[in-house]
Order: C-alpha cells, then structure tokens, then sequence
C-alpha cells in the first residue's frame, strides 16, 4: 500500500499542472473563482485547448482519439481541472454519447459523430428524463413510428440540460408499445435542428437556466440514427449507467470548492477576528475535510483496483452519493460564512462584465444560488434514493 | 398554564388565513415581487384597516392591546402564505423600538399605515454580534452627526425612517456607548442602495456620511441603545421563528401532498417506507418548531433578561436546524420539480433558508444559549 | 398563551417536591442518583409510600383510587418525581393491565385485582412479545385452548420485563387459529404461580437481568381471567395503545439526567479547566437540552389540548421518538464526559453496598452500562420504526 | 500509487482469517473472556510462532520487515473475529516503543511471545491530553524515583513491563520535559488494580509510589518522551482504526444476514425500503472506513508530522463517527435480539463503542485535525 506518486506519474501531474497554468483563458478563471455563469463559448473555447494539446477524449481508446492514460492518470487529470479552475468538461458528448457509439454505433455513425464530439463542434444533450417519470426512467412516453425509412417521434423530454446550446440530442424513445416497460424502447440520435423540436427553457430555483423541457412534435428521424438494435434501448442505457463513473466524485473541484470557503472564512469577520478562527467553523470545515478525504482515499482504492484490472463495480453509486452530500456541504458553508450577505440576489453580478461595484464582498453575490442550484445534485443523475436501492440490491443482496 | 391559543387568537390567525387564501395566491405573490417596490400598499392599508398594525401596542400607544403573541400568531400565518409585505421590519422591530422609546408620534404613523421603518443593526465586519457597531455619532452641538456602512438593512428601500445604533461613546463590540438615531432616508448624507433579495424581499446597503441629525432623533438614552436593541431583536427573533414554523407548515403539507399524488413505479410516491418515514421526522420537526416559536413568544414579553434570550436562542437555533432539514428534504422529496421556479415550494425553501442567517444562525444562537446555561438543575 | 403556572398549580408543585424530599428514602434515592440497581423491593417500598398518599392512580377514575388530577397536575407530577430522583413507577400494573381492567373488566376482575395494583401488593408483567414477531406482534403463536371451564396456554414470551419479580401476567394469546391475524387473540390474566410457567432471564448486552422469556406449559388457566370478549384481544390491546401516553416523555428524567451530564462534566477534567468549560462539549450539552425543550413545549401543547378536553391522537407517537432519542443522547453525552473511565466494567459497583474504593470517579461505573442498556428505548415499546410508521398512516394519511 | 493490498498483505489477512474461522468461534471468545487473564496465552504463543508478532519490527530488530501496515492488517482481520489477545497493546504500542528507543533486548521478548507490555499513557486528569503528566520522576543518584496514579491502562493485569511518562521537568500539560520508563510491576511501590472492561478486555489502575529505577528504565532521552508517546499514539491510532474497520465489517455482514433471514409482517425485513437504505448508508460507512483506516496506516508510517497527525487524527474523526451511527444502527436493526448477551452483535458493539474513547475521541481529533489544518488548498 502507498500513497506516493511514482515519478513518472508526477510528473504527469506537473505537466498537467502547468499546462492549465498556461493555457487556461484569464477569463474563465476569474469567472470560475467568483462561481459566475459561463457561456457556451466559455466551454468550448477550454474543450478545443484540451482537444489541440490531445486531452479530450479521456475514456476513449486510442484508435478514436482517447489519450491512453492509466487510471491514475485519470484520477490526476480529473484532480487537477478541478483544483486549477477548469471548467466541466460537458459530459454528453465525450463521456455519454460518445462511449455509447464506440461501443454500439455503425462504422458510419462513428465517422460522422466521433470526431465532432471530440473536437467540440457538435454540443450534445441528453434526452432521457420525461415529465411524470421521475427516478422511473423506464416508464418514459415519447414514441418513435417507423415511416418510410424515418422515425417519427413525438413526446416530451424534460431536465434537459443545456439543450439551448446543443446540436444533436440523443433519446431513449418507445418503439414498441405492446413490449413490457423496459422492452421496446430505442436509442435514437437527433438532430436538433429538424423541424418540430421546440426547446423550453426551465427556471431553477436559483434564477438560472440551466435545463430545458424539449418538445417532439411529428420529428422526423432518418432510421440510420437507431443506435444498437430497435427495442434494445435499454440496454444501451444500462451500459451508459455502468460506464466509467470515477469521475463522478469530482474531487478535485471540491477540494477547489472547500479551499474558498477557507479563503473567504479567513475574509469574513466575527467578533473582531477571521472566521476560520472560530473553533466551531474549524470543526465544521474539517468535518467536510474529512468526508473528502473518505471519498478520496475510496475513490484511490477503486482507481487501484481498476489499475489492478477489475472493473469497477456498483462503487459508482457510492461515489455519487457521498461526492454530492460533500458538495452540498461545502455550498452549506459558504452560504454560513457569509453571513448576511448571502440575502443580496443581484442578478447582473453572476455574469462576467457587470460594472458596479459588488454589494459586499465580491465573492458573495453567487453563494446563496450556488447553494440553491446545488439542491439538484442529490437529485439528477439517479437520485441518492435511486442509488441507496442500487446498493441494497446490487451490492447486499436485498 | 395554557399552553394554546385563546379564541381571541385562533380568531386573529384565522383572519390571516382568510386573507392570504382570498387574496394572496402565488401567482399574486410572483406579480407582487416582481415590482419596483417588492410589495403591495393596497395590502399595507388593508393590514391598517383591520388593526394587524397595531395588534401589538397598548391602547394608550395607540394600538389594539395585544402583544407580541399576537404579532407573532400573524407572522406564522403569513409564513404559510409567504407574505412578503414587511411586518416583521416595520411592525415588529421598528414598532418595537419606537414603543420600548415611547415615541408615539412615529408609532401612530406605523399604525395608521403611513410609515415604513428599517433597521440598521448589521455592518460589514459585525456578522451576528449586535454590539460590533462601527458607525460613529460625534456629538455635534445639541444633534449628532453620523458616519459608517449599514449592511443588508431590510425594507431600507421603502422605509420612511430608518433607525441605526451608532457608537457615541465605548469600545468597538462593547455593548456601552452604542445610541440609537432615527434617520429620515432624505437628508443630507443618507445613501440608500436599493435591491432584492434571495427570498424576493427588498434591503439596501446604506451609506451614513456625516448624516446631521437633531437631539430628537435619539432613541431612548444616549449610550443606552444597547438592552433596546437586545430585546427588539429577541422578540423579533421569537417572531420570526413563528414565521419559520409557518413556512414549515406548508412545506410539509404541499410535500405531503405531492407525495400521495406523484406515482412512481405505478404506486404514489406516498406508498414508498423510505418517504413515510422521512416525512413522519418533517411532520415532529414542523410540530416541535411551532412549540419552540411559541415559547419563544411567551418568554419574549417576560421581563427576565436571561428567561427571554434562552428562549430565543434556543427557538433559534432548533428552527435553523430543523428548518434546514425540513427544507432540503422538502425539496429532495419534490425531486426535479423541487428545483423549479414554477413550484412554490423552491420559494418557501428560499425564505426558510435565509430566516437562519437574520438575527443570528442556528451556530450564533447555539452557542448564545449554552453560556447562558448554567450547570444547576433547571433545564 | 402563558407558560407560568397558576397559584394553585405552583401549590401542588411544592407539595409533590416537599413530600419527595420528605419520604423518598435516601438509599433509594442513592441509588437513582448514581444509577445503580434497584431491587423490587426498592419499587414496592416507594409505590406504597405514593399510595399511602393518595397519588399512585394517576390516571385512574376516582372511584377506583385515581387522585383526581387535572392534566396540569399530572405534568408536574411527572416532572417532580422525574427531577427528585423517584423510581419509575412499575407501569405494567398501573399503567396498562389496570386500566384495561376497569375499561373492559368484570366486576369481579376488578375486585380482585384494582386494589391490588394500586396498593403494590401484586406485581404484574406483560406477556405481548414472542420469539420471531418483533414488530409484528399480531403474528403472535402462544395459544389458549378451552378445556373444562380453563384455557390451556402453550407457548412462549420473551422481553418480558421484570417478569422475575412479578406475581401475576398478562397476555394476548390466540384462542382461535383458523381467524385472520388480527382477529383470533384473546386477553388473558393468568398467575404466575400456575403450575406449567417457567421464567428465564435474558442477559442484555450491558449485564443487566431485566428482561425474561416465559414458558406456557399446559398452563390452566380458568375462564374468568379472560378480559373482554374471546377473540376480542387486538380491540384490548390497541386501547392500551392509544390510552394516555404523555407520560412516555419522561421530561422530568431526563431534564435530571442532563443535570447529571453537567455535574459530571464539571467535575471531569480537560487541559487543567473542567470539562463544561469546553465550548464544543457545552454545546453538545445545549442541543441536547434544546431538543429537550422542543418536546417538553410539545408536550405542554399536548397537555393544553387535553385540559381544553380534547383526547390525545397519534401524537404519543412522536413523544416516544423524541423522548427516547433525547434520553439516548444524554446517555452517549455521560459516556463522552467520563472518558477513559467509562472502559471498566465493575459489577459489584452497579449495585449498592459495595465497600471497596471506585475505580475512577464513583459515578464512572453505571455509565457505559446505562448507555448500552438504553440502545432498547428505540427499539421496545414499539419501535420508533413502528411509531413513524404510524405517523406516516394516522397524521400524514399515507 | 498503489493503494491496494499486495499479495503477501492480502496472503498474511487471509491467515489471520483463517486462524479465527477455525479456532476462534463467538463461544470460545466468550469463554476467554471468563478467565482471569481474558485472553489465551495459547493462542499467543500461536502468533508468535506464525511470526504475528514480529511483523512490523524490522530484521535488525528480530522481526520479519513488515511495517505498520501489516499490524495494522492483522488488527482489522482480529477486529472481524472480534479477538481479545493484546496485541494492540504488547505489539503495536508496547512494542512500538521499544523499538523507536532501540530496546531490542525487550523487543526480542515481545516478538517471541514472551513478554506482555502496557503503556500509561493517561491519568485520572488528563482526558486524552498526551501531554498532560502528573506523574513525577524524581532523579535519584543514576536512576529515577517514579511517583503517580496511571488511569485505565490497558493489558497491564498481564503485562511483563509497564511503561509510564514520568515528569522529570517542566510544567503540567507541557509536551516537554516528560520522559519515558519502563517499570517492572513487580517492582516495590507498584500496585496493579485490574478489572475487566465493558468490551471483555482487563485493564487497570496502576499507581507508583515511590518507585525506583535505574537510568537504563529510561526510554529515549530524558525529557524527550513526548514525540515518541505522540508518534506512538498516531500508529496506534491508525491501527486501532483499522480494527474498528474490521469491527464494522462484520456487524454490517451480521445485520445484512439477519435482515436476510429475519421474516416480519410476512416478508424479509431485508424488503422494507426503510432498512435497505439504512443498511445502504451502513454500507458506505464500513468502506470508507477501512479507506480512512489505510490512509492513516501508510501515513502512519512516514517522516512528516504534520501529514501523519492529519491522517490519524482525520480517520479517528471518522471512524468514531461513523462508527456510532453503525454500531447503533446495527443494534437497532437486530430489534430486540441486538440487545442480548447472547448475540455476538451486541459484543461487538461494545468493542467499537470503546475504541471511540482510546487514544481521544472524535471530538478530539475533529479539533486536533482543524488545528492542523492550514488555509491553504491542500485537503
């Protein structure tokens, strides 16, 4: 057992270390430091620098582009973007869809999708969840009626996140109405640009726009853009849920997360001292600290294990639960160390350029949203109740 | 001992209700905080008309002879409705200390309808501590002129009057020397920067430099603003805590109801163990926070100081941490609807999570009541 | 609202302290007051010294012996013998086979056994739980078969409490296998001197011997000790259920259990100050004293309710969940307070009359014990499983 | 990086293992625990054949060039089996000593089976403060005269050597001037008061009156006791996590199995949602356990105070927490068969209940952890 880095592999890590130092645009850096929205471009602009220097397709084998890293390279780079300010990288494309077609796709729809995903000059979405459905993704109503070579697909998704800014979407649709629930049900790649998609924006509660419902209104869908057999959707699904999930636990940002609220407890006042000098809040910070280094150090066993060569196991829904509860905690803090301050909504602050002066600190307009917005990480992506079932049946036998 | 309502009481509350079921649904509430002002007037003078502003003064001050009780009763029952017309900064804080300093003239207008108050007891650098004031009053002749940062002054932007402690004698964060002035927002030197909040109320960050005021504007006695402040804000932090236990209330109810109308895997959400027994802690904790904000409530309008202050800050403290609770789980059991501006129950959410950073959070309190504890038997 | 009690009550309150002080013998409150074993005749002893009062039928009609008090009264009479270091009262005579008796008992049943339990001169125990039912304590499987004016019971108790000490028992057993679960069971008295009844304790993980199983074997027992209708039991048991629970909030024990926590941490040492002076230990003393306060102002709400004439619902249920974590919490506190000393496991020490020295403080020894005993409020009584259960179907329509 | 076990780790757990399925069962363990010595010096002698006992010292010293992270393994399979002989005490924090100080004569002792060891660590006043001595040693000629009251000293009843901090200088609760000694308890002036413990094991109350010793009872130098007792107590920390780990292990497969098997209401308790969930959380609980147990274990063992005080104390924290939640919960879960003697659950129970208040609790090392914590972006 050991916890050291072997040379080559910090070396890795510097270079990773300097090339965002190097590379990563000023801007996006202030606006990630202050948790302010970013912009399509914002994401685009740091997936292509990763793409040029041959760093997008993590995950991915080397014949479509993947950069052949070990586990603990991985492990680094996921470290890494997220102690360095990186923005996320959009998951639909490079780690959904795109492992979906390597694993499922014709060889044309890995000519034409592939290289796009990895470049980013195609911004998927995910079309799964729908109104009424909830953590019952199987139960979903969009249907899709062979026509002439076509699919014709009408119904609803919902949740759809960033889908104002995609390009394509990729769907679970119903194909076979007859079937059993999770029978009869399709993957389909859409365009997003054939007529009758309408996309809605929804508010969360924190003011932003972050989702959207998407609307199918007679869409018509060539039958080439069926991924895996018709009425095999599910299974699709199911691979895309076992697949790579170690980077759910997003340590490295939330060390980032939990680094500021240090900063701005050293910032913040109480009783003519910092903060972070209170020995309550110093216990309250370790307390995350260590929930942290629990989901860290498990999720270091897990990487040496695939390192080892098992696969991993239901341990993703562990990591989901545990690296959510940790980032919900920090946002908890932040909100607490800034005291009155977190009551402001001054809406204009939470995007880069707003020329008046902050009410407050400036690192205080975003913290009530951030902690707002974030209710949502316990929910999306198979609820923690989703994924406590998931243990209890698949890991204890229940 | 009787620890419930009296009619006189169900009776006051039950108008409440009426009121926000007629004439405050939430689209009416979404229409109110979009506006310039944040709130409606015409309710304001509704409010007047039926006595609610005065509810808590004595006849002799012009009011209807009821208490803090009755303040407190109406504020649960706009919890429930989520009113956001200011009661609580108008009625309750600066009512209260207009009548702790007998300044009847000023409370006449606040019962009549005519006056909005703010108070400034936040700064910057205070966090929860009343006592760290910063803002200077230099005797100027017969006035004082008045000079710092007021943070975060709730109903500033509409308020006619705002009082703020400034120091006129002592040490930063020594309760000693601490005056209280109220400040016409127009004169001279008062800058009042406007803007909502993250609960769809209204503040401002006010600005005092070198605000000349007379020796009228003092409230109560020169250095001796400091019990006045303590008390006003443990009555409003009983208050307040009515109306958390309000929001709660309806939080657990609307969940209540989603649950046994969502179906999921062909059966209500309401059929699934794991939600009854969650839902069942939501229902003790919206119980238990309605017990402690009305105990809170009975204890404020005591004369004992530490009887008083160890029932707000322990109300406090429980409505912070079961709130958070309530709150969150409120919203996880809603799942993606929960998360939506168009459900109510993100607003509630919203309010109920800012509640425990006003007065002093949950952590502030805690801590406030254990060293008013002491080791004897009496718990 | 008022909170103060009136001249009257005030009144009452300083009888019940004064007649404390006066007549609970000091060895008994010895006792109490380091958390040793109590002997039986330690409970007979103080129960007939409260009915030589007047004030063992609390809850009881006048004209049976009930002292006639106003819910007012009974609170304060709870909280003084919970703060003055009383014994429980045994609650299975007085509490439970009592008013069933006068609610649902012939006359001559009632002759026989009132006087009986209110003077302490009979001690009863409760025969609902069998091996295998847990929870479900309809599925129960000791029967009653007639037999020449007797019903002949075979089967077996368990979690019977102090059945070792106690004369008489009363059980729920079924008189008729072919009916539905529910329906079947039947209430019946039954001497332990019968012939056929064997009790052996159960050992608990802190060495205590409160608990038993009790055999039936071929026990006869004569008709007339049967309680309602045959095959009416489940209506019997449930009215017990839902008959007067406030008392299971035990305010008054527990606010002189947290007096308890306090002495003991102001005698205990940490860096050269007493332990109370920690801020983190003060406060995890307040959150204590705090969720003590939530069920006492609830609990005085529920009281006003009654005095105003309403009857108690469901909420017993949420007394019994906050009440028995309150009273868990303050025993996990007494264990974090005595530190090192809470490892030794000194027997003698847990019983009176020991003469050799402490090992430690001399209130060191009961405190690990009391802790791991405590683990059953959870979980006897109806589990507060069971009492969210509840909830969830009484209050919340679920 | 490698934090996996590797095969001659995993070879030395699985005999371990082994050892207790075949020899160990939950009747025999109650059985020892009846003694007078509470353990089997069988089974000792057992270990120290199957080179147990020499694992973490190096060949120099007569061991078998293992390190911590092999004790630390064989206490987590000992945790599973829930086993009573003293090996935290004689191997890791006995043994540990000695051989910092370089007593390999002790040492070879130790390793043979020979020797049992005890460390007076606490006293009645210092709570978990390591620094916080009263025992005085007093130079007398070339030796030292040791008086004082030892607190719960574990595995003393049995123990060949105690060895005590004694204050030959500075001022109580100061780390320096504490030196360290090895007493022999059948000296003049030691009196051994055992008893056993809630959790099966013997300790006892050890007080030195007056006790002479010569200079060669000095470990390490004279007053510089203090880093060896706190690196001692990091590594003991670490291994002790890694038995609470082990502990955890088997009261979640234990609560599992019963759930499996226990039938209520007509089903599996194994089916209410409410459980599966509750045993879902248990389950994370007990992995992230032995992830913090083996982080403590690797940290343990290197240079850096500051990352190895950290690692210990942050794996404490965790596993004192999480170890309540689990072990409650798993009594809980049992109903009321988790309350008896008679299953081996609520033994277990006790053991992880104990191992929160050696070596501080989690409070303590929440503390020790922040106060160790810059503000820096390393977490």
């Amino acid at each position: 057992m050991d916890l050291e880095l072997s040379p080559q592999d910090v070396a890795f890590r510097d270079e990773v270390r300097q090339f965002i130092a190097d590379h990563l645009p000023q801007d996006i850096r202030d606006k990630m430091r202050l948790g302010q929205h970013l912009e399509k471009d914002d994401y685009v602009r740091w997936q292509k620098i990763l793409y040029k220097r041959g760093w997008m397709g993590v995950g991915w084998p080397t014949e479509h582009g993947g950069p052949d890293w070990s586990p603990v390279q991985r492990y680094i780079f996921e470290e890494e973007t997220g102690l360095g300010d990186c923005p996320r990288i959009i998951p639909f494309g490079l780690r959904m869809v795109g492992p979906v077609i390597i694993a499922f796709g014709t060889d044309e729809q890995k000519q034409q999708h592939l290289p796009k995903i990895l470049s980013s000059d195609v911004w998927w979405c995910q079309g799964y969840s729908e109104p009424g459905a909830g953590s019952d993704l199987a139960s979903l109503k969009t249907r899709a009626v062979r026509d002439n070579g076509h699919y014709v697909v009408n119904g609803q998704k919902t949740w759809t996140t960033l889908a104002q800014y995609a390009d394509w979407i990729f769907c679970l649709v119903r194909t076979d109405e007859s079937a059993k629930k999770q029978e009869g049900i399709s993957f389909l790649l859409i365009d997003m640009k054939t007529p009758g998609i309408t996309v809605k924006p929804i508010v969360t509660l924190d003011g932003g726009r972050e989702v959207n419902e998407v609307f199918f209104d007679d869409v018509r869908v060539p039958v080439e853009n069926l991924v895996g057999p018709e009425n095999q959707g599910w299974t699709v699904a199911k691979f895309l849920l076992g697949h790579e999930r170690t980077n759910i636990a997003e340590v490295g940002r939330s060390k980032n997360q939990l680094a500021r609220v240090k900063e701005i407890a050293a910032a913040e006042m109480q009783n003519g001292a910092p903060l972070i000098e209170d020995p309550r809040f110093r216990e309250k910070i370790a307390d995350v600290e260590i929930d942290l280094m629990a989901l860290d150090m498990t999720l270091l066993r897990i990487v040496s294990a695939e390192s080892a060569g098992r696969a991993p196991g239901p341990e993703a829904s562990l990591l989901k639960i545990r690296a959510t509860e940790v980032q919900q905690a920090i946002t908890e803090l932040l909100v607490e160390a800034i005291g009155y301050y977190a009551n402001p909504y001054v809406k204009d602050a939470m995007s880069a350029g707003w020329n008046e002066p902050p009410v407050g600190p400036d690192y205080a307009a975003t913290l009530a949203p951030y902690y707002f917005n974030h209710r949502k990480a316990s929910i999306y992506g198979g609820s923690n109740e989703v994924q406590r079932g998931i243990i209890a049946k698949m890991v204890l036998g229940f | 001992m009787q620890f419930a309502l009296t009619d006189e009481q169900r009776m006051l509350q039950d108008s409440v209700d009426r009121f926000i079921e007629r004439d405050y649904d939430f689209e009416h509430r979404r229409s109110l905080i979009a506006t310039d002002e944040g709130f409606s007037d015409t309710h304001w003078k509704t409010f007047a008309d039926l006595g609610w502003l005065g509810v808590p003064f004595s006849e002799e001050q012009g009011g209807y002879g009821g208490g803090l009780v009755e303040a407190g009763l109406i504020l649960e029952a706009f919890g429930r409705g989520l009113v956001v017309e200011p009661y609580l900064w108008t009625v309750v804080v600066g009512g209260g200390l207009l009548s702790l300093a007998g300044r009847d003239d000023l409370l006449a207008e606040v019962i009549a309808g005519d006056l909005h108050l703010a108070f400034g007891f936040a700064e910057p650098q205070s966090r929860f501590d009343l006592a760290d004031v910063a803002t200077r009053g230099e005797k100027q002749g017969s006035g004082y002129r008045i000079t710092g940062h007021k943070a975060v002054v709730f109903n500033a932007p509409s308020a006619g009057r705002i009082i703020v402690p400034a120091r006129t004698g002592g040490a930063q964060r020594e309760a000693e020397g601490i005056s209280l002035f109220v400040i016409d927002p127009s004169a001279d030197g008062v800058s009042v920067r406007g803007y909502p909040t993250v609960d769809g109320l209204r503040a401002a960050e006010v600005e005092l430099d070198g605000v000349m005021v007379g020796a009228d504007a003092l409230l109560g006695g020169e250095g001796e603003g400091y019990p006045l402040i303590e008390t006003t804000a443990d009555r409003a932090t009983a208050a307040l805590c009515c109306e958390a236990a309000g929001v709660m209330q309806t939080m657990v109810a609307s969940t209540q109801d989603y649950l046994k109308t969502r179906n999921q895997f062909g059966v209500p959400l309401s059929k699934f163990q794991v939600l009854q027994h969650r839902m069942a802690e939501l229902f003790i904790h919206k119980e238990q926070s309605q017990s402690m904000a009305y105990m809170a409530l009975v204890r404020a309008g005591q004369e004992d100081r530490v009887a008083r202050a160890r029932a707000a800050s322990a109300a406090k403290t429980f409505v912070g941490d079961k709130g958070r609770i309530v709150g969150q789980e409120a919203i996880q059991m809603h799942g993606g609807m929960g998360v939506t501006d168009e459900m109510p129950i993100s607003h509630y959410f919203k309010r109920l999570t800012m509640i425990d950073t006003l007065f002093g959070n949950a952590d502030f309190h805690r801590r406030r009541f254990a060293n008013l504890s002491g080791t004897a038997r009496a718990a």
